[in-house]
């Protein structure tokens, strides 16, 4: 069994599902010949023809209206926008229909739509190519939203997210898309859309993160370990509907909590985690949570940007603080 | 000079305003009196649903309606040359389309009265959209649609109608655009009723037809009566063909008149004269047709008032339908979000229906 | 000098900056003759020029981009989103140059424009006209997210809006639009845009709200007066740049604060403040911070629409159970 | 048949692949030699700027680059034909207008070697745009700037570039729509370059020309060889002159080839073959003109020797220039978000200021 990357995790995931299910079909700029200008599509129009992998004109909102329609009519699209920055123009199809066809015709239409798109920062790419927007979508009821960080929760998440019957934004972390290569065997089974990953257990402190800061939150994690913290990770992967239970566990026993996003702060997703805490685990709380986010400035372009992104250190920083008071 | 392109945009009209054949050619469907008259008849209980809802609206059993009046005949020439196996996208006033396929006008009713069942069509297609408010939007839901029946190599067409106003929008444009490039099986029809809500025809465009706008996407476009049923038709068919036939999209401008207000909440002497409505008047789809049958001895003052009685009894029996319906329970607002709950979502329902209960008794 | 409603305080607003500034031009949808479909900008079209109020093809994002091109070469643009539930086309122009272009240019050019927006539910709306989305700008850096609630903040707040060099998303809670009148003196008099209003003093819990609710905050202090619990009520209106330190010193006094918003729950701005109020007044608090806001679902048509909104009661029922836990 | 509308597009050229002139009446401006010589020279200057990018990315010294190989005269004549007073809006290719209108090749490599400050203009107008990466959304800037000379009653025209790929864009039909409908003093040049990185020009639209485009917003539009310099000027010149008479809004479609990859971070052969690359090659804009300009004994071999050690000089010392920027402070992130940083961030940027301190001694 072939050890592989995060990204051709996401390949062999969309390979398998459009191997073993007709109606799915892959669609959004340079997909086709070229494989996706990160090489997620690669190969797939070879196996499976120009119109199951289409190359569209390039415009966000067609390719989400396409895929709006798609879905309504039984296929199940996974669409790209090729950097997560241009997803903008397709927020209108997204929050206005994808989330809501279900809710308005009272179940008779459904869009079971994924819309994938590489996500953040940190590989020196030039301007709007670095953003991290997930909580443009976290606030959309009807949807859901996934960020994988392993090359096993990429290849789980996205089979989960391509026969899930509800539209699923899937956002995958560019950064660690060739960081590191695991086994992920090739066997067609989806992971669960709505629970955390608990990637390592600890008692004094939980590190709550998703994407690709999952990376910088284990190296901060170690780093704790060597001086006797013991942090728990959580990868949050499903950011919305939210497993808070298994957050809530966490906290409750290590009692202080800090929260990693490469977003920044203000109105980011750790927000809402924040906000829960304090509504359903105050008392057991020995400290303020803490977020260790991206500045609430824009990603700046690369010369700058990795004194943005949060760092092992800012992490370790704001464990201690919450172990600094009790 | 070289020449790179060149085009040429044909008009169709049939009946002219008093309903005299302007052309010879009559298309096969409008040799068929019956047929015709069933046309007639759908136009004219369409007129009668709508006079029945904006009744409704004004003694406050609807919400906001947006009227058709004026637009039956591009309405139902778009729905009555479809086959139900096609799929209808609409904006929000074509009803004449969207009774010929089986909506019911309880649901029209509901969805304007405040509620969503009103989208869960009973009898029509499963596969027509249901009332798309953003504008433009639902021309991309028909390019898709059309993508998908391409995928699946099925014989059937997408159709979708937008406005004058709303074929401003990029939607509009990207539709028809990937329709082209893919020879997509889309028919696209921008019903120009000369107004987006006040704003009128000449200030969304300096093109001077709307029909123009296919060139941008390559595909073949007519402009057409959107008052003269049998053009409309006529141009439906023809691009259905081509579409049901492999040989991809079409643009049809139907050009009509919005006789009413935008909706009950709209005033249209604010921003229009009377003089332009007066005119428009005098172009009106029904009395049109209805001169033609008549001219043929198809129809008659006695039939048009038993057809009138029975519009009225349908609608009495849609509206007394309508106000029957009880609300939905608090919980309808969480049920129909996800195929299945999720569990972050139990407590928040729950709480809904505990202070549903406890505001009630 | 005339009583006028939060409406008419807007369209006093944009008429004051046009007679006083020639730069000023407002633009969108029907603004023109109509005088816009809730009538902000009745009048000014016969005043001061079709092209000084201009209305627009139908395309929301030809009215952004122009808004951002227009404000660049020096113009003051207002531009309407004739209902907030149609501004997504919008984000791209707003998120990736109005918010940017003095970021990415060093400060060469930069967007004095206004996005203006009738905004929120329960005036018995169609499907799309009731939406509550400022969380949507609030985590746009570089953005201003303003939210009136009376006829003297809608004036003085679209003055401060206009004149900042900015942009500005202004949203009009169109439940309140004609709700009451006030007198507001036509003065030209702006408000500061980084201040939150406290709009009744308290001691026992503090209500910090928006928009609409903030009429049924009142009502729901005034309820709890009537048990003796004396709430503070603060406005928050600026929600980015947020004044947090107005909120902070109210919460620091009363222990104990109840959020309100209409927009959904998850992610909502209502989050930020909370997880705010946890980092840095975490000591304080007697009790954890609730939230009243809508579910996280669509905003229902209007049949069941004022089921989804915060209600008084709920409001009480959340300030008590604040009280209840000391 | 009753006809609508017509439409015909012109295609101009003056000069063959070969640099010989195809029609007699050449433009004043290709009259005036010394004037052409500079345009050439400029050409030249633009293309051993690009190839220096391209090495500065080739040995890590820049980021991702995007070379605008093979479109010197199309972006030189654009921005040639332009008046200091208007305004460019451009996406990110287009370094031969830039360059023409003062834009430093220091300034280019800095924004793409992840510095915002390349975007500051030293010497090139203010008002023209920064480069902007969101395809199409350049042209609705352009739109709103024309309308903003338009108000203010000033003679100065808005020019957009825009990709063939971002024709498809509704950004793009959003800004010729309104330029037509409110008659905007605005110039919309479609580079056909035959390639969206990867996609093909013939997937992005079905539409035998991309300047037939215009026709969906009512607009004058051509179709240039857009490797030759005179046509792409010529065309900028009419439709420049049209815009500040108060004519309205044009577009024009300049036919070109991509010749490099999309960006040094695309390898092109994964996706078009060697032969079409090959037959582009014969039509490279550059040596078309030096051998119109030579035939006519304005240029020479020693010339163009001399030029081009010019022109190594020249990015010599930009090159320089730009090596030797020191990195922004880390406050910058903050320091023009705002015209003054709100009290809620202050905090932040002292956070970011500490942190960098410490991290680094
Ligand atoms: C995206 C969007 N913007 C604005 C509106 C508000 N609105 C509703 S109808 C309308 C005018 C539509 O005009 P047109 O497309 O000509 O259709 P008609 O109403 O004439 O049938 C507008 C602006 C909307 N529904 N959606
Ligand atoms: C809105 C948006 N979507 C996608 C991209 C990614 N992208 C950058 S360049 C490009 C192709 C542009 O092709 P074209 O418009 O023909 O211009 P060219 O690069 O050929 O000059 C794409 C898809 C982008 N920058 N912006
Ligand atoms: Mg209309
Ligand atoms: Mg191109």
């Amino acid at each position: 069994m072939a050890q592989i990357t995060l990204i051709e995790a996401v390949t062999q995931a969309l390979a398998y599902e459009m191997a073993h299910d007709d109606s799915v079909v892959v669609l959004g700029e340079d997909v086709g010949v070229n494989g996706g200008v990160f090489r997620a599509t690669q190969g797939l129009q070879e196996k499976f023809g120009e119109l199951r992998v289409l190359d569209t004109p390039l415009d966000e909102t067609t390719i989400a209206g396409l895929t709006v329609g798609l879905a309504v009519q039984g296929m199940k699209p996974v669409a790209e926008a090729q950097f997560e920055g241009f997803i903008y123009p397709m927020m209108e199809q997204i929050a206005c229909h994808a989330a809501r066809l279900r809710h308005r015709t009272r179940g008779r239409m459904t869009v079971p739509a994924v819309w994938r798109a590489p996500w953040g920062g940190g590989i020196r790419a030039p301007e709007h190519h670095s953003e991290a927007n997930e909580h443009l979508f976290t606030n959309i009821p009807g949807l859901r939203v996934v960020l994988p960080s392993s090359p096993a929760r990429a290849y789980g998440l996205l089979l989960a997210a391509i026969r899930d019957p509800d539209p699923v934004m899937f956002f995958e972390p560019k950064r660690i898309y060739r960081q590191y290569k695991e086994e992920v065997p090739d066997d067609g089974e989806a992971l669960p859309l709505d629970v955390c990953f608990v990637l390592r257990d600890g008692t004094d402190v939980t590190l709550v993160t998703w994407g690709a800061q999952v990376k910088e939150a284990l190296e901060a994690a170690d780093a704790l370990a060597e001086e006797g913290i013991s942090a728990e990770v959580i990868d949050v992967a499903t950011l919305t509907p939210l497993d808070f239970d298994t957050i809530a566990e966490s906290v409750t026993k290590t009692g202080r909590c800090v929260i990693v996003h490469e977003a920044p702060r203000t109105a980011g997703f750790g927000a809402e985690i924040a906000a829960r805490l304090m509504e359903e685990c105050f008392y057991d709380l020995l400290a303020p949570v803490q977020r260790v986010t991206g500045y609430d400035t824009h990603i700046p372009l690369f010369r700058l940007e990795m004194k943005y992104l949060p760092s092992v250190e800012r992490i370790v920083d704001a464990a201690k603080r919450t172990l600094a008071v009790s | 000079m070289s020449i790179a392109a060149k085009f040429e945009i044909e008009y169709l009209q049939y009946l002219d305003k008093d309903g005299k054949e302007v052309r010879k050619d009559l298309p096969a469907f409008a040799k068929d009196l019956d047929q015709m008259v069933e046309l007639y008849k759908l136009m004219v209980s369409t007129r009668v649903f709508d006079a029945k809802s904006v009744a409704l609206q004004r003694t406050g059993k609807l919400g906001t309606y947006a009227s058709c009046l004026g637009h039956e005949a591009a309405h139902v020439g778009i729905g009555s040359a479809m086959k139900r196996e096609d799929s209808l996208a609409v904006s929000y006033r074509e009803y004449g389309a969207q009774l010929y396929r089986g909506v019911q006008p309880r649901e029209v009713y509901m969805y304007w009265g405040g509620d969503e069942r009103g989208n869960d069509f009973a009898k029509a297609p499963k596969h027509d959209f249901a009332w798309c408010v953003p504008i433009g939007t639902q021309c991309l839901h028909a390019a898709g649609s059309a993508l998908a029946f391409k995928i699946r190599n099925e014989k059937r067409v997408a159709v979708c109608t937008i406005g004058d106003g709303g074929s401003s929008k990029g939607d509009f444009y990207g539709a028809i655009n990937v329709a082209g490039a893919q020879k997509l099986p889309l028919v696209a029809v921008i019903v120009n009723n000369q107004w987006a809500i006040s704003v009128p025809r000449k200030i969304q465009s300096g093109a001077e037809t709307l029909a123009q706008k296919a060139i941008a996407a390559g595909l073949p476009t007519i402009q057409v009566d959107g008052n003269d049923i049998i053009a409309v038709r006529k141009a439906m068919e023809d691009a259905l063909d081509r579409a049901r036939n492999g040989e991809g999209a079409s643009v049809i401008e139907a050009v009509t008149y919005r006789l009413g207000d935008h909706t009950t909440a709209d005033d249209a002497r604010r921003y229009r004269g009377e003089d332009e409505v007066k005119e428009a008047w005098t172009k009106d789809p029904v009395p049109r047709l209805r001169k033609w049958l008549e001219a043929k001895g198809a129809w008659d003052e006695t039939k048009e008032k038993a057809w009138l009685a029975e519009c009225d009894d349908w609608m009495d029996k849609e509206v007394d339908a309508y106000l029957q319906t009880k609300t939905q329970p608090v919980e309808a607002m969480f049920d129909y979000l996800y195929a299945e709950l999720p569990a972050d979502l139990v407590a928040q329902r729950q709480q809904a229906i505990d202070l549903d209960r406890k505001s009630h008794g």
